[in-house]
């Protein structure tokens, strides 16, 4: 485990948590979502977790942005806040 | 929730984070190998999976067997959200009315077609090997969902519908849980507690590592069934909104 | 023999929910009053079979219960499980017939729901692994989301902010087994208490401490975290709310009792958490909150909603007594009250069945035209302001000495003067549903047998429980 | 002070990212207005969890817990990760999902229902129906 890019990912992915929050259109926010997935299996696996890292990428990252962008494609891309 | 001003909202959850901080202060420190949380059970996995269970893979192990219960019942949250979507999003419409506009270019449809079967092989080769590398019934499951999603996005969802119809996709989800139960109903008719697979042994006439690990397997195959095809059932009814159920 | 057979009250409903979809429609009715019957003789039997030799556990996929799941029966669990086990057995007797009327097609993945709901119940009651219970946890908070969206247009909203509550509580539950889980490596309830009995309790297991609390007093709905709880039960199908307003909240009341009672010692409860009497007034204070509340609603079912909340601060108030009569007086209460909410859920269906609403506007003499219902419905209001012979009367009378043994005087006061509340509220209610425009109702036309039959075995439950009150102490104690 | 900074932030700080998420994730759920930005919210907060278990079970220099085929019997288990918190996180991950599966279901129910997913706008159409 290279701590520096445990470091790095770790502020990155605070980052992009943000990010996702802030962002006032839904769509930008549904694939800051997914890059937040990304990173955070990258972590899993520098941690010495590849099952769950699998699992996030697949999951977290593919499938459920899927879900969100179906969902927003039946509700609105505006969000007030 | 109730109208709340930003800055109370914030000073709470930094209190909250200041209580967290200082329960972590107090935990053992972040990675030494002799922290209490390997001494338990994490030590005795490591030792014995290997032996037990001819699976290289302890995570794999320690998930389809020793704690075999949380794997089921996890199985059937996934199920259970397949139902739930599936109620919530009920609507005795018909398929004609969703209109879709499916403006792939050839390209795309050739390169689709030419990408689904590897995708689907490689989910396949997930499965078999979740012994001996990282994979398993969840990661299979899911690849073998997101190549039908594929399918539904290139292709368009009408043509998908026809070719895995909803209704039988959920007998698919039913049917993987349902091999997931059985193997433990044989276990517990043949003498052992549920989920023993070493009662198998009698059945397999094999080692009984051999017969542990065979059970993985056989329990790994029912996992994928059921989260294949809840997630393209997820998808479909999310994109259709469910004017699916005719 | 008998141990081994004892894990078919999990399977018995877990198999029942699988085979549902694939059935038709009729059979799959018939087949879930079956499951429903086979859950209950099931559940008596076990009961019978501990009661001569002591409590067992079930470790399954037959590992030792540091390395596996294991599954822990002792009496309270069993008598609670019979409990749960007779309200899905009078939920299903008097919803089976007209189930295909409100749901359509539906019906077969509702059984399912149903059936799962409960099995998560059992699961959630009988589960001696805190990372087991979690998942449970999950599947009974997701059969109720989907439970309750099966209502109409305000259901979704009452859904999704069940949902977002429960999965916080949830996740904040997870979050306080992950510091108990560092600190000491195991996740089964009793390898925690043999490690944590003889180790002085740091930062780290008090901020544990207080995350499941939080955690499971979302799931509960106690007074700060209740939005989500009115409106979940209100626009829910009555069909639903009936089986699942009892119980949710009870069975998470029982998990603080068993998680926190199970790793940690009385003792250990009190020096970790100097302030716990902040919970005894936090539920005083809910307590005369929601007695005010009830007198001046005007539907019966919001009105029963308020005793429900105020019922649940009895539950966390006499629990964080943390005295050993007062903890039975705990337990005492979970099933005394489970059976009188249900008995009140069950009469507003009977009269939502016949009258289409619960408004007071609406039940102008109701008294003369459903007398057996209205009458089973005053029986139930009178358990739970705690007439004698019922079981109300004493789980407050249990609850109010241990609170006065533990110079709690207010709490103890709160419980009568919400009792003083619904006394005024009945009397409020009977010029209502006897007295006015009481001539024009010419004939009355009751509920059928059937219903009828499921009321009298719910006020019967009332008064056998309040009989029985003294031995059954003493097996919870 | 500084023993503090090396140990705390130095030491622990996947603990402290776990956290910092978990606040971000509960700043959604409380204070956004919007459904969608509420279950993103609530993702987050799962995953920063996960995060946490993760770390728990993290032995600096192992490798993943695979361990090379027949070599079950001479092995030193400093050499591997510890598999329990990861066996439990695979089911969280996989739980999450679930939920903000039918959480998207609803939501577009209600889009349906009350033509905006603003919790302020929905429960103004509400207390207008109430009246």
């Amino acid at each position: 485990m290279l701590a520096l890019l445990n470091f790095v990912l770790l502020l990155l992915l605070i980052l992009t948590a943000i990010l996702a929050i802030h962002v006032k259109d839904n769509l930008t926010a549904v694939f800051t979502l997914s890059a937040y997935s990304f990173l955070i299996c990258l972590v899993y696996a520098e941690l010495g977790a590849p099952d769950v890292a699998f699992t996030e990428a697949t999951v977290g990252a593919g499938v459920s942005t899927v879900l969100f962008v179906a969902a927003i494609l039946h509700t609105t891309k505006r969000s007030s806040d | 929730m109730f109208k709340v001003s930003r800055l109370l909202v914030i000073l709470l959850l930094l209190i909250f984070g200041f209580f967290l901080v200082s329960g972590i202060g107090e935990l053992p420190l972040f990675g030494n190998p002799s922290n209490p949380v390997h001494k338990q059970a994490g030590n005795y996995y490591l030792e014995h999976a290997e032996i037990e269970m001819e699976s290289p893979n302890v995570v794999t192990a320690v998930l389809a067997d020793y704690r075999a219960v949380d794997t089921l019942l996890e199985t059937t949250v996934v199920l259970l959200a397949g139902f739930a979507v599936m109620l919530v999003l009920f609507s005795t419409g018909n398929i004609s009315k969703f209109e879709e506009v499916v403006n792939s270019s050839y390209i795309l449809k050739i390169s689709t077609k030419l990408l689904i079967p590897p995708v689907q092989l490689f989910a396949l080769y997930v499965l078999a090997h979740g012994h001996h590398s990282p994979g398993g019934g969840f990661q299979c499951g899911v690849i073998l969902g997101s190549s039908l999603i594929l399918q539904a996005l290139v292709f368009g969802v009408k043509e998908t519908l026809n070719k895995y119809p909803p209704k039988r996709i959920i007998n698919v989800a039913i049917f993987g849980v349902l091999i997931f139960y059985s193997i433990g109903l044989i276990c517990f008719i043949q003498g052992g507690n549920f989920l023993d697979y070493s009662q198998l042994q009698s059945i397999l006439s094999t080692t009984e590592s051999h017969t542990r690990s065979l059970g993985i397997l056989f329990v790994e195959i029912g996992v994928s069934l059921t989260v294949m095809s809840v997630i393209y059932l997820m998808y479909i009814f999310l994109i259709t909104k469910g004017e699916v159920n005719n | 023999m008998p141990e081994r057979i004892s894990i078919l009250i999990i399977l018995i409903p877990f198999i029942g929910a699988l085979l549902f979809p694939l059935l038709k429609h009729n059979i799959a009715k018939y087949l879930s009053l079956i499951v429903s019957m086979l859950i209950l003789f099931l559940a008596i039997f076990i009961f019978s079979n501990i009661l001569n030799n002591n409590p067992f556990e079930y470790n399954l996929g037959g590992w030792k219960r540091d390395v596996g799941v294991a599954f822990w029966f002792n009496k309270f669990n069993l008598i609670f499980c019979i409990v749960l086990s007779s309200i899905y057995l009078l939920t299903q007797i008097f919803f089976i017939p007209h189930y295909h009327i409100i749901y359509g097609k539906k019906l077969t993945k509702f059984l399912s729901l149903q059936a799962l709901f409960f099995m998560s119940c059992f699961g959630l009651i009988l589960t001696a692994d805190i990372f087991n219970l979690y998942v449970f946890l999950e599947i009974s908070a997701l059969s109720s989301y989907a439970l309750i969206a099966l209502g109409k247009g305000r259901a979704y909203v009452a859904s999704l902010r069940y949902l977002i509550l429960g999965s916080v509580g949830a996740s904040l539950y997870l979050l306080g087994v992950g510091f108990l889980f560092a600190k000491f490596g195991t996740l089964n309830i009793f390898e925690l208490q043999s490690i944590v009995q003889n180790q002085v309790l740091g930062r780290s297991t008090f901020v544990s401490l207080v995350l499941i609390i939080l955690g499971l007093l979302l799931k509960m709905g106690q007074f700060p975290f209740y939005i989500w709880l009115p409106e979940a039960y209100e626009h829910s199908p009555t069909s639903v709310s009936t089986f699942m307003a009892p119980i949710s909240t009870k069975v998470s009341a029982f998990l603080l009792f068993k998680v926190l009672l199970g790793v940690f010692s009385i003792s250990q409860i009190k020096n970790l958490l100097p302030e716990s009497t902040f919970f005894v007034h936090l539920a005083t204070v809910s307590i005369f909150y929601f007695g005010a509340i009830s007198i001046r609603q005007n539907c019966l079912k919001k009105m029963l909603l308020c005793v429900l909340l105020a019922e649940i601060s009895y539950l966390t108030g006499s629990f964080w007594i943390l005295s050993k009569s007062s903890l039975s007086a705990f337990s005492f209460h979970i099933i005394s009250d489970s059976l009188m909410i249900f008995a009140g859920f069950v009469c507003i269906a009977a009269i939502e069945y016949l009258n289409k609403s619960s408004q007071f506007k609406d039940l102008k003499g109701i008294g003369r035209k459903m007398p057996f219902t209205t009458m089973c419905f005053i029986l139930a209001l009178l358990s739970l302001i705690g007439l004698p012979p019922m079981c109300g009367f004493f789980s407050k009378f249990y609850i109010i000495l241990g609170a006065f043994k533990e110079q709690h005087f207010l709490f103890g006061a709160s419980l009568l003067f919400s009792s003083l509340m619904l006394v005024i509220a009945t009397y409020k209610l009977i010029p209502i549903l006897f007295f006015e425009d009481y001539k024009k109702i010419a004939s009355s036309r009751d509920v059928p047998l059937r219903m009828k039959f499921v009321l009298a075995c719910s006020i019967l439950s009332l008064f056998f429980v309040g009989i029985f009150s003294g031995s059954l102490m003493k097996l919870i104690s | 002070m500084k023993s503090f900074f090396k140990n705390i932030i130095l030491g622990q700080f996947n603990y402290l990212a776990a956290v910092a998420l978990i606040l971000i994730g509960l700043y959604a759920v409380t204070y956004k207005r919007s459904f969608l930005k509420k279950i993103i919210g609530l993702t987050i907060f799962q995953t920063a969890i996960i995060l946490f278990f993760i770390s728990i079970g993290y032995k600096v220099g192992a490798s993943a817990p695979v361990i090379p085929h027949g070599k079950g019997h001479e092995f030193q288990n400093f050499l591997f990760q510890n598999p329990l918190p990861q066996v439990l996180m695979l089911t969280a991950i996989v739980v999450g999902v679930a939920v903000t599966g039918l959480a998207l279901a609803l939501l577009e129910k209600i889009y349906d229902e009350y033509g905006s997913i603003e919790e302020n706008e929905i429960l103004e159409q509400l207390r207008k129906d109430d009246a």
